[in-house]
């Protein structure tokens, strides 16, 4: 475990791995916090990754392309995430009764199609997926360089997203909107705002996101799909947004955490054999909860969060 | 011959996985075309639906019912119990009775082999061994693969660990990646789905590694040496033959490594000729009893 | 006239949004290669239709419905405790502990034991958030949520650790002793005695909240907190009592699972009946009683499903996409009512027009 | 009058039994101040809601500008040059007063430009004579202060057509004043402006015509000029409103409630008391003046328990109320408490009108029997009796405060906390939203209650409310009481340089 600290490979290597781990967790936070923040809990999250990884293994299984299978597989996530939106926003069904459906059909479905589609070579063929990019200047960095900037171009794009999206949530009209829906959706509805409009719209972005996280564990991690590759990445990007209190350099921190006690634990495990494995892995998730603990501030939780909203039902 | 002879098999997971579950599956479906017989699956059985779903194939008649996994140990001797007339089978169990029998492989004998080619092929010092859960197929593949690691190198390191998950793709590829990390230039890893994440760190690092139940050296030459085929699917197929023939009895079939089912696939043509000979020659000593674990 | 069978229409809904769900998922089905009508036939038999099928619906509507109140309990001060499923594994671990290591008794006070201990392990697992929600105010579905993977990791490391059976293949227990195995109500089958105490528990819960001040007052904490606290109510004290009291129905959940169903412990023992929970308490609006019958059919639902598996062969994927498009437009078609329809709306200006005009009619009859 | 801005036609609006309007005909002449009257419940909050498209009309038409319109929504309403100002608040907790005020505005570019929002912002509330600041989270606001943000929202978004449901319910004089002002101004720049209020003379104050509305119907329509407020009043209660500040019966009793150099802190963690001193004896209504924001609220939590005091003593009969939880005030010390907001504090909107009146004493006798079972008989006959005697307008006693109206709600918490028989009884701005008739039988029952021994601390932002039917008057600033006096020694001059925080000499 002392070599993390005293070998500068080591530590590269470790934080890599931390970083790959939390890659698809922040992609999904990342949804859910504009999801959540304009009112709409989204346990969904879980279908909408899985279903992003489908369509990005079945795009790129079809034309060869890796971006062909990243717009397919934003494309599902979109489209999985529209029923989500019917459900919540339009027919008022409870949100979490919502996302746990979806879950439920994201996970048959994709299975199902994925067996008549790409059959057994489902998860054995590789497929083609993106690759590593070293920037320039940036990834010569020691230790720093080799572990941010040498990634693909999906982990790029979410630097990027991540200072893009704060800006967009806390400097703009629309995510001042977002932000006043999630709270008071009938103030923002006397005010003109289209409560349903802003809430369709973080939805649907919000499967975006969370399809682009499976997009980057079939097109960037493993090259393959499989069933319920997802495996509760959801839940933990849903923890994460807590985690980070819905702003989205928190949220991504919080992945950034998960991911380095995941990462710890799996190392962790060598030096001490004698230890029961189960104990390293709850770590990520004590972790976090003692990180609640100290943490803990304000609860800035959007009160409409879990509230359907009806004008008549003032 | 008026009535078929029927098969059932309750899987705990997916039939695709490559692994574990697959094999169950195609076990059935080889039995259904080369024995003519008729069978049925059930895949991603739960927990507690397990007796539900014995009992449930017993009561429509199926002649012999497979609980794929030592899970299912429980399951089928209570099943076996409401349902006399039927044989109920569990694979990697070590139960018997009147209708209950085990089909299982001597699995250190597998992790013994597999060792002894990975530190032939190793500088040595440290190789690694990954699987999900430590249950019994792990624990004892991993004691094997130790002894037989440690038959030529005394002083090696082993390092072990365990994903806690045997689907989870991304984390077996962690967990893999971390081990190569961590100095092994050999793995052997026992998963699910979680395999070809595991294999993919291993070919991504250029270490060696070993598949498992089924060959899979064609699907990956540039880094499998060689699979422990601890082929359930032909146990299964011997199996049923043997119980459709009325010649099963309620007892443990432990099959030793160098049987039909249980053999080694294809060498690595990177192992050298007198490595493959003396893996051939331990072989011989493993199943003729000559070498206990 | 037409009324009374609009007001049919909308008030068998959940009928209609099954059916419709059975008709998508009957596509799925065909697609897959097999015979819906088949399909469909076995899942109703193995849901509510033969012994068989009964008995495997009971056996879930015990873990299924006190699951089902552990959420819905907390949800009347609105609280999600979406950890009903470390609740139950920690119920099915102390449960088995106490099993496990219990002098000779009669069974009665056995198994009251067992299952009390079951509840005190789903009630300690629950404490912890709702300490942490009363008096940090940290929210609870985060440390609900993430609680249950420890819990689960608890159960694995027990019996692959210290409960291992002796010479087990797979993490389990020993076996616990017949005395402590709650009875079976329909013989040769699993459906044991858990199903009729849990209807029984909701019963119960359902007085407590509409018939006491205590129901009361978790109702005004839940729908507003400021004016509870105004109202004198101790909000914290419902709060953790509510949390807890749900711990312990998933605890019992766990250990009817344990004395009821599979007799041992085993590693990933519940087959997620604490997500099912959740879609219970919300199907069922929180009601108590609405729950049993939530629980009955998602439980029927499963049960059914699995037989349209066994019989049919209709693939597990199939299933699952279907079992989702049901809930999807069960939960959906609860969003319709007729008061809320256009229908009603113009029924009722109708209704108003005839009564304006006759008094019209009327009017002039008296001129 | 040919141009008419505004015409509604028939409408009618019905919630299941409930006509909350019928046949509503209104003309709105442009460029005129039209006031609508109307007791509690009369219908004139649904008939906004339904001209700014929050509700939908059953049946009728709606004609702006000599077109019919549909406005299925705000956003409809906002488009056509309608601007509300809702007699519920409708401000977003978490965001800044500037926030809220740009909020949904449309035209605007994609980044918040806050900085120039504010600056115009703040350039407007000086016009106005509004003291607010633009970069306070509106949840942290007292209730006055939300008043004035609502007012501005509406004022900044150029309306043609402005609606204000009673929007000076807790403004002060002055503030009302100005505001007043304001209206003038954009009454001669052509606007239109219907205001809904209580307060006659405010009526009187601005208007040109008056539409009078009961149980769901105009009843009359007339001109400002040709009237006076007793007619008004009468039109409105169909009878004479006599203000009967009753002989004194009781005797002023012993020291019931002291408060002895009391500090508490407020919500946003400033010192809301500061070293409050302030005696209320046995029957003897004490009136709290002040601007709104000068601790009124805190003093009234802190004596009802909701908040703790940080130091000096608060004292019941002597003993200290440290101790003693909310519940225990409630019902062993039985103090009453009508707190200032409403919706928030004083009811649980979802529940219904028989719960509601149960609410703080929910777990005692008449209300349980057998320790804690629910006596449901007790509950309803205690409602229906409240009902009656405040005259509560509700469909039935199971129908959820949410849909009552604002004056209706505000009952509710008045019969429920002077009907419990209290000691003592703390109320904060206990007529805002009622009608005359209302405010004439609340102020009546007060009284005979404290003829009866009962003592009250009456906290208002009205200061004829106060003079009206305190004993002693004291005035707060700033966490302490600036003033104590006699009703009859009480000047507007001298209250409002007490309020504006000079000591009682410099006064
Ligand atoms: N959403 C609703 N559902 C049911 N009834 C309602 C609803 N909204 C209003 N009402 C009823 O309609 C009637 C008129 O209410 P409204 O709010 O228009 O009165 P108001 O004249 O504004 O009274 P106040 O002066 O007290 O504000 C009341 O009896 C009220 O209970
Ligand atoms: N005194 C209190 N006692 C108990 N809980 C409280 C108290 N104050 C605040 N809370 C908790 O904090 C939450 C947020 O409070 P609050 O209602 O002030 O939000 P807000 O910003 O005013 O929202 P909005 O203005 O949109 O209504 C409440 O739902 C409640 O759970
Ligand atoms: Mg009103
Ligand atoms: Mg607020």
């Amino acid at each position: 475990m002392i070599d993390i600290l005293t070998d500068s490979q080591a530590l590269t290597n470790f934080l890599n791995s931390a970083l790959r781990l939390s890659i698809p967790l922040a992609f999904a936070a990342l949804g859910g916090i504009f999801s959540e923040r304009s009112g709409v809990f989204n346990i969904g999250l879980e279908g909408l990754i899985l279903a992003g990884a489908f369509g990005a293994a079945l795009g790129t299984y079809l034309t060869g392309s890796p971006l062909a299978g990243l717009a397919f597989g934003l494309a599902c996530g979109v489209l999985l995430a529209t029923p989500l939106a019917v459900l919540s926003v339009t027919l008022g069904v409870n949100q979490i009764v919502a996302g746990i459906a979806i879950n439920l059909f994201a996970l048959g479905i994709t299975a199902f199609l994925a067996r008549i589609t790409m059959g057994a070579s489902a998860n054995t063929q590789l497929l083609a997926g993106f690759h590593r990019v070293p920037l320039p200047v940036l990834s010569d960095i020691p230790v720093i360089g080799a572990i941010f900037f040498n990634q693909d171009v999906l982990v790029y794009a979410l630097y990027l997203l991540v200072p893009a999206l704060t800006w967009l949530m806390f400097r703009t009209t629309w995510g001042l909107n977002i932000r006043a829906v999630g709270h008071n959706p009938r103030a923002c509805d006397t005010a003109g705002i289209s409560v349903a409009g802003v809430r369709y719209a973080c939805l649907l972005f919000s499967g975006g996101m969370a399809a682009l996280g499976g997009c980057y564990l079939v097109l960037s991690q493993v090259f393959v799909f499989s069933e319920h590759m997802s495996a509760g990445k959801g839940f933990i990007a849903l923890a994460a947004i807590i985690l980070g209190r819905w702003h989205p350099v928190g949220a991504a921190l919080a992945c950034l955490l998960f991911g380095l006690f995941d990462a710890l634990q799996l190392r962790l495990q060598f030096g001490n054999p004698e230890i029961p494995y189960q104990i390293f892995a709850t770590l990520p998730y004590v972790a976090s909860i003692l990180a609640l603990v100290l943490l803990a501030g304000q609860n800035v939780a959007p009160q409409a969060v879990g509230h359907h909203y009806d004008r008549r039902d003032y | 011959q008026d009535e078929p002879f029927r098969a059932a098999i309750v899987m705990p997971g997916n039939i695709t996985d490559q692994s574990w579950n697959q094999t169950g599956y195609e076990g059935i479906t080889r039995a259904e075309q080369e024995l003519g017989i008729e069978v049925a699956y059930s895949e991603q059985v739960a927990q507690p639906d397990q007796l539900e779903a014995l009992s449930d194939y017993a009561r429509r008649g199926y002649d012999v019912v497979i609980g794929h996994g030592g899970e299912f140990v429980d399951a089928v001797q209570r099943a076996a119990e409401r349902h006399p007339e039927t044989l109920f089978v569990v694979t990697n169990g070590f139960v018997s009775g009147e209708n209950v029998a085990s089909l299982t492989f001597n699995f250190k004998q597998f992790g013994y082999v597999i060792g002894f080619i990975a530190a032939n092929m190793s500088e040595g010092e440290t190789a690694g061994y990954l699987s999900a859960q430590k249950i019994k197929v792990a624990t004892d593949l991993e004691e094997g693969f130790k002894e037989g690691f440690a038959s030529i190198h005394p002083e090696a390191e082993i390092l072990v660990a365990y994903t806690n998950d045997w689907d989870d793709v991304a984390k077996a590829k962690e967990a893999a990646l971390n081990l190569v990390n961590q100095g092994a230039d050999v793995i052997f890893p026992l998963l699910d789905n979680g395999q070809i994440g595991a294999l993919q760190a291993a070919q991504e690092q250029d270490v060696w590694s070993f598949g498992v139940w089924q060959d899979v050296y064609e699907a990956w030459p540039d880094t499998v040496l060689q699979s422990a085929v601890m082929d359930f699917r032909i146990a299964l197929v011997d199996f049923l033959e043997m119980a459709r023939n009325g010649d099963a009895e309620g007892q443990v079939y432990e099959l030793a490594i160098g049987t039909d089912a249980g053999t080694l696939g294809e060498y690595n043509p990177a192992i050298p000729e007198d490595v493959v000979a003396e893996t051939e020659a331990l072989i011989q000593r493993l199943n003729g009893g000559e070498l206990q674990l | 006239m037409i009324e009374t069978l609009l007001r049919w229409t909308y008030r068998l809904k959940s009928v209609w949004a099954v059916m419709l769900a059975l008709l998508l998922g009957a596509l799925l089905i065909v697609l897959a290669g097999y015979d819906p009508i088949a399909a469909y036939r076995e899942l109703f038999s193995g849901a509510f239709l033969d012994y068989w099928g009964v008995s495997a619906t009971i056996a879930k509507v015990s873990p299924l419905l006190l699951a089902g109140l552990a959420v819905a309990l907390p949800l009347r001060v609105g609280l999600f405790n979406i950890g009903a499923e470390g609740q139950i594994y920690m119920g099915g671990l102390f449960a088995s502990l106490v099993a496990l290591n219990l002098p000779e008794m009669p069974a009665l006070p056995g198994i009251l034991l067992c299952a009390g201990a079951g509840m005190v392990g789903g009630c300690l697992w629950a404490l912890i958030p709702a300490l942490l929600k009363a008096y940090r105010d940290l929210n609870e579905v985060i440390v609900t949520l993430l609680l249950n993977y420890v819990a689960i990791n608890l159960v694995s490391y027990a019996v692959s650790g210290p409960m291992l059976a002796e010479g087990a293949p797979y993490p389990y227990s020993e076996e616990i002793r017949p005395s402590l195995f709650l009875p079976i109500i329909m013989p040769r089958t699993d459906a044991h005695l858990g199903a009729a105490i849990a209807v029984l528990l909701a019963m119960l819960i359902f007085v407590m909240l509409r018939y006491t001040a205590t129901g009361y007052a978790m109702r005004t904490i839940g729908s507003n907190p400021h004016a509870a606290r105004y109202a004198g109510m101790s909000v914290r004290r419902h709060i953790i009592g509510a949390m807890v009291i749900g711990g312990a129905l998933a605890g019992l959940a766990g250990a009817f699972e344990i004395l009821g169903l599979k007799h041992r412990l085993f590693h990933l023992f519940s087959a997620g009946y604490g997500y099912d929970g959740i879609v219970v308490a919300f199907l069922a609006a929180g009601n108590p009683l609405a729950s049993v019958l939530a629980a009955t059919f998602l439980a029927g639902l499963e049960s059914g499903a699995n037989t349209m598996q066994r019989a049919v062969g209709v693939p597990v994927t199939v299933i699952s996409a279907v079992k989702g498009l049901i809930v999807i437009f069960v939960a959906a078609s609860l969003a319709f009512s007729f008061q809320r329809s256009a229908w009603a709306a113009v029924l009722r200006r109708r209704r108003e027009t005839e009564a304006a005009l006759g008094e019209v009619r009327r009017g002039r009859r008296h001129a | 009058m040919s141009d008419s801005h505004l015409v509604l036609e028939n409408l009618c609006k019905s919630f299941g039994p409930v006509r909350a309007n019928s046949n509503v005909t209104i003309h709105v002449a442009r460029g005129t101040v039209h006031a609508i009257l109307g007791e509690n419940g009369a219908g004139k909050t649904t008939l906004m809601n339904m001209l700014y498209g929050l509700l939908q009309p059953d049946s009728g038409r709606i004609i702006l500008n000599g077109r019919e319109v549909r406005i299925d929504s705000p956003r409809r309403a906002l488009e056509l040059g309608i601007g509300m100002v809702h007699q519920h608040f409708m401000l977003v907790g978490p965001l800044t007063v500037t926030e809220n005020i740009i909020l949904g505005m449309s035209g605007q570019a994609l980044t918040l430009n806050q900085g120039a929002h504010r600056a115009r912002l703040r350039e407007l509330s000086e016009a106005f004579g509004f003291e607010v600041e633009p970069g306070m989270e509106a949840s942290r606001l007292p209730i006055g202060m939300q008043q004035r943000v609502e007012i501005l929202k509406c004022l900044y978004r150029d309306a043609d057509l402005i609606i204000l449901d009673e929007p000076t319910s807790v403004l002060t004089p002055q503030e009302t004043r100005t505001f007043f002002d304001v209206l003038r101004r954009l009454k001669a720049a052509n606007k239109t402006i219907l205001f809904i209020t209580h307060k006659l003379e405010e009526v009187m104050n601005l208007s040109d015509r008056v539409t009078v509305m009961r149980a769901g119907t105009v009843t009359n329509e007339l001109e400002t000029a040709t009237t006076n407020p007793g007619e008004l009043a009468r039109l409105m209660v169909g009878r004479e409103v006599i203000f009967n500040i009753g002989s004194r019966e009781g005797r002023r009793g012993g020291r019931l409630l002291s408060l002895q150099d009391v500090t508490a802190t407020g919500e946003r963690g400033n010192r809301a008391l500061d070293g409050l001193s302030l005696d209320v004896h046995e029957g003897e209504i004490v009136g709290v003046a002040g601007v709104d924001g000068n601790g009124q609220a805190e003093l009234a939590e802190v004596i009802a328990g909701l908040r703790p005091y940080t130091s000096g003593s608060v004292c019941l009969d002597g003993e200290e109320l440290a101790p003693y939880s909310i519940s225990e005030r409630v019902g062993r010390l039985r103090i009453g408490y009508v707190p200032e907001d409403r919706q928030r504090t004083g009811l649980v909107l979802d529940q219904g009108v028989a719960a509601n009146m149960m609410l703080r004493a929910h777990d005692r006798p008449p209300f349980t029997r057998f320790g804690r079972l629910l006596d449901f008989g007790a509950i309803r006959r205690n409602a229906r009796a409240l009902v009656e005697r405040y005259q509560i307008r509700a469909s039935s006693i199971e129908q959820p405060v949410r849909h009552l109206s604002g004056g209706n709600q505000q009952k509710i918490i008045l019969a429920r906390e002077i009907e419990a028989g209290p000691r003592l009884l703390v109320v904060a701005q206990p007529c805002k939203g009622l009608d005359v008739g209302a405010i004439e039988f609340v102020q009546n029952t007060l009284l005979e209650q404290r003829n009866r021994g009962m003592g009250v601390l009456y906290i208002s932002t009205e200061l004829e409310h106060i003079l009206a039917i305190c004993d002693r008057l004291v005035v707060m600033f700033r966490g302490r009481i600036t003033g104590s006096l006699l009703p009859q020694e009480a000047s507007s001059e001298r209250i409002g340089r007490l309020m504006a925080g000079m000591t009682e000499e410099a006064a």
